[in-house]
């Protein structure tokens, strides 16, 4: 098996995708399953989970000190990589992907698989729409902003109204947690829970397995080895789209 | 190989359901994770070490996973008394709570917190790589004995936890005897680093960790050896243990139990494999094995 | 992968062919042996160690392979004098006769046997499983700093080899710097202890035994990165060094050279093996990474 | 690979075979090659080093402390072994093997592979001399004694006389290293030394090419793990014949 230190990669060029999000190209490729994840040492500064949006790319949001940091890297810089590590999305015929701001980064690897018939597309603005043409490339993409600057005004939920679900064969989300928490309640509702497989953003600092900071309640599965990518019906009577936790492990309300 | 027969077990002061305790700081965060692994057969969890203050713990990285070993610098990250709620479920069930603090009233306040709430304590006094914490205070005997003393004058069964980073560990078992442990737990992770050749840095945020994990089982058996010749509590071992053959060498070191944490690793089913192999109705008592290895080596 | 530029290499006042020595007790304890390691590529050996008359060592089993490591109790068998004839024939190579004691004299008695002979002396205050040698006096800094005196004030340079079963190395590493240690070699074998389940026994003759090979890597690089910090004088890095990366690794940590023992238990070609991986001509020079590892954390 | 801990075996008896050499019958088996040897446990005492004379025996002669110690083992007693270690007669077609003593040991599973045509066998009297009737029963035994109480009166070096060397393609030997010496000197004037495979004995400690308590001069080599068995023309201008080292490492002459 031999030590699993991060392997080093150099980044050979940063891509803005939007305000707020980036992309980083590495120059060596991962094997991986869409929606699985890496560890990404900034050196000097912390490591944080990142899903892969392709074999030798992560896609990153700023959101804090460690991104913030990672804003400042540019070509030439190294990275150290651990993983990928999680489960992935399920592969279907016939998938729905919905995907909200940077949760269109472990989608559109799913998507170039040709497995994804129709991926809705939300953001707060068109500006914040991440991966709108390569995703148009690969499926058949519906758009919602929240300011109607693009697409529908509205929700990505709301576009769920106009498709026909029984359709599909999967239903797989990612995005913020109040809006994956709104596509669980909708099809809750509708009875196919069960068809939906959401990936789930918790806390990290192991990545493993081992050190406990990102398991969910009442379950106590892991996010970072038995998901990130969980059913929807394993969600529904968990904390999910209600609580999580901090670095130290207190709760914090979503 | 030997197998035991099962039964009631109770150690130092704690009943619990088999031999195999999960070790702290291994999915002991919250209240679900520890129910989680008491689902999946340990006989007993010791949390997350809990402390008088939230911690969010060393920047990342905090843990690598070595060919043989885990190597670790979480920093204590903890939710302090929040930790109170999380496991209120688990009142009933062989939960020992791990505490540091920097001195015997930190250690006393955070103990004060889970009076009637759980099973026992576990004294952190062992973890190589948080300042002021763990072994940093837990290599001076006269502090031990005081920090134990501060806690198990609560008349709550209060286990002390060892680190190997020390000249001599029987001075800090005995120490912790004197104290009033009602047992001692032997190994915390033994001091190491990595340095990645390609970041010319070490690995881990902290730059300093502890090796867990096979790597440490055969310096945890001889801590447990030494320890089973100087004091009189019980010992339970900790460090490396992956197999029934290993809780049994545990045993023969002197060892009454065992702590189980990077095996989890491998397979969070861990303690089921293991008491597969380990318990069988025509096995023999825990006491004929137990420190069965002393005095024996001219047969 | 770095790769380091051949050149000459003089470490505590040795001149050695390449960076990679044999680490003492590994293939050394007859001067045909030692000269087969050099042949092999090795850029210098340490001897058996020798101490002040001739010892058996311990009754069998003295050394047990374990999956990632070498757990041994030779108990420092050793022909004495009659080593000096030994490796006569090696006078001009670079040889560096380690030695063991139970006090000074016999320190500087052993020394004296070789003056004019070897190229350096490796003291042995480190070895974890002696009675009355090694680390049962290496662990107290005002021996240490005798034992070192006075071997190095015969002018020929003295390392010191220091174990890490002590609480804080860095006390003995200075102890070895005011003795006139030309060198600190870090580390010798962590004290470690297997039983037989089957026998029901400890598996080592001495019950108590030494830990090597990669088990102890993550040991090392930390004993190392330690004493760099506190440390002026050159460090020798010791502890499963089984690859040119790992060489790295400990020079990265602040080792000038490393030694190789319980590698040569996979392939006796490991010095052969190292250097081609290690060395290539547009390699940068040693001194650009000996340490850097040092303050870089935060990049 | 997994630790090497010594396997536990229990002995299921034991069998004299003369006064000063017993088999011990273990109730397991070791896949190996004839001259192969184990490190044999004996709790509480010491560990040495013994052929193997078949995958679950080892025939012991009693020589000092440790084989006294195991002398005293029966049935239902248990040793630990690691092994088998080293290397092992090479295979031919027409062996001639030439044992003395109780190097008979480990050519009788040699014979057994029915590759020996021929083998000398030597002892001091006839009571002394080891596996007769197994040997008879797998090969062409020609006998000497010491004392001519069987077999030829002489040294089994005298019986190569009678022989026509040149009609095996490997001579292979064990036993008593003055024995062999003179074997080995025997051969050299014949110019067939390359043909020639003797088992060399040396004090051991760790048994696998470690410790350096085994090797030879003038070319270091270790008899644990280079040997125990080396070509005769290996040998010739050796320390074989002449020297040996104790425990401590200190010459001792043969
Ligand atoms: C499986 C998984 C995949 C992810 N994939 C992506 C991705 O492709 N693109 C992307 O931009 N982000 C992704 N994230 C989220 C990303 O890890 C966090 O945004 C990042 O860790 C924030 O770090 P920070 O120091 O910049 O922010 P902080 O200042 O630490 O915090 C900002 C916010 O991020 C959350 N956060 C901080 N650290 C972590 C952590 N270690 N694990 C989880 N959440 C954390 C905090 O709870 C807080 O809400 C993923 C998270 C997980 C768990
Ligand atoms: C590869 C190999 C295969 C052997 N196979 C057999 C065998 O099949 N049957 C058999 O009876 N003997 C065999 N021997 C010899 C046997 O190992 C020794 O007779 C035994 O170790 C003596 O131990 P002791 O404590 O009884 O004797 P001691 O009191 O230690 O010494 C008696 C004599 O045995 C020699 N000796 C002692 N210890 C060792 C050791 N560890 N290694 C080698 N020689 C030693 C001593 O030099 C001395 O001459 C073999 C030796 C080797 C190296
Ligand atoms: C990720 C991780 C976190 C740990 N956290 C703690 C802790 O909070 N308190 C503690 O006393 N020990 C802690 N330890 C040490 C373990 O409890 C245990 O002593 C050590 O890992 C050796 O056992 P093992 O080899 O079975 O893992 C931690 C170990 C690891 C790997
Ligand atoms: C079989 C064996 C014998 C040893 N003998 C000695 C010795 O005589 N003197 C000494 O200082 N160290 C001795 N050591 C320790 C080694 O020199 C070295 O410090 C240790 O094995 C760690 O390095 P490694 O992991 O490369 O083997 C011995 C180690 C082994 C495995
Ligand atoms: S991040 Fe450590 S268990 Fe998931
Ligand atoms: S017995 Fe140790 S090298 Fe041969």
């Amino acid at each position: 098996m031999g030590d699993q230190l991060s392997e080093p990669v150099s980044i050979l060029r940063v891509k803005k995708e939007t305000p707020l999000i980036r992309t980083f190209v590495f120059d060596r490729s991962f094997a991986f399953s869409p929606g699985q994840f890496v560890m990404v040492w900034i050196p000097g500064v912390d490591e944080i989970p990142m899903a892969l949006s392709s074999e030798k790319t992560i896609t990153v949001q700023k959101a804090g000190d460690a991104t913030n940091a990672l804003f400042t890297f540019g070509a030439g810089d190294k990275l150290g990589i651990r993983g990928p590590f999680g489960n992935g999305f399920t592969k279907g015929d016939k998938i729905l992907a919905i995907a909200g701001g940077v949760g269109a980064a472990p989608l559109l690897p799913l998507a170039r698989e040709d497995c994804v018939m129709t991926l809705l597309l939300g953001a707060r603005t068109e500006e914040e729409l991440l991966f709108v043409d390569q995703l148009d490339e690969c499926t058949d993409v519906m758009i919602a902003t929240d300011d109607g600057s693009l697409g529908m005004h509205g929700y990505v939920t709301d576009l769920m109204d106009d498709l026909n679900l029984g359709a599909y064969d999967r239903i797989s989300v990612c995005g913020p947690e109040v809006m994956m928490r709104a596509v669980l309640t909708r099809v809750e509702e509708k009875g196919i829970a069960h068809k939906t497989e959401f990936s789930v953003h918790r806390y990290m600092k192991c990545g493993v397995g081992i050190c406990g900071s990102c398991c969910i309640d009442p379950s106590g599965l892991r996010v970072c080895r038995d998901g990130p990518v969980f059913s929807g019906e394993m969600l529904l009577k968990s904390e999910f789209g209600h609580y999580m936790r901090d670095a130290s492990g207190r709760k914090k309300n979503i | 190989m030997v197998s035991i027969r099962p039964g009631p077990v109770t150690i130092g002061g704690v009943a619990l359901d088999n031999h195999l305790l999960l070790a702290a700081g291994i999915l002991g965060t919250t209240g679900s994770s520890l129910a989680r692994i008491l689902s999946l057969g340990a006989g007993g969890v010791v949390t997350k070490s809990i402390g008088p203050l939230p911690k969010d713990g060393h920047a990342g990285p905090c843990v690598v996973v070595l060919e043989n070993g885990v190597l670790n610098a979480m920093g204590l990250p903890n939710p302090s008394n929040a930790f109170v709620d999380e496991i209120a479920p688990l009142a009933k069930k062989p939960v020992i709570v791990s505490i540091f603090g920097g001195n015997p009233d930190e250690f006393a306040l955070v103990a004060s917190w889970f009076e009637g709430k759980v099973a026992g304590f576990e004294l952190n006094l062992s973890c190589p790589h948080a300042d002021g914490y763990g072994s940093a205070i837990g290599t001076d005997p006269s502090i031990v004995e005081a920090c134990t003393r501060a806690v198990s004058r609560s008349g709550i069964p209060t286990w002390v936890k060892l680190t190997p980073n020390v000249t001599d560990i029987t001075a800090i078992g005995k120490a912790a005897e004197r104290g009033g442990a009602g047992a001692i737990v032997a190994i915390n992770t033994v001091k190491a680093m990595r340095i990645s050749t390609a970041m010319g840095c070490p690995v881990l945020g902290n730059r300093y960790g502890g090796l867990s994990g096979s790597a440490v089982f055969s310096i945890a058996v001889r801590c447990v050896y030494e320890l089973y010749e100087e004091c009189k509590i019980p010992i339970i071992g900790c460090g490396g243990v992956s197999t029934a053959d290993n809780v049994i060498e545990m045993m023969m070191a002197g060892a009454c139990a065992v702590e189980i944490g990077s095996a989890a690793y491998n397979d969070i089913k861990v303690f089921e494999i293991i008491k597969a192999d380990l318990y069988s109705k025509d096995g023999i008592t825990p006491e004929e094995i137990i420190g069965c290895a002393h005095g024996r080596s001219a047969v």
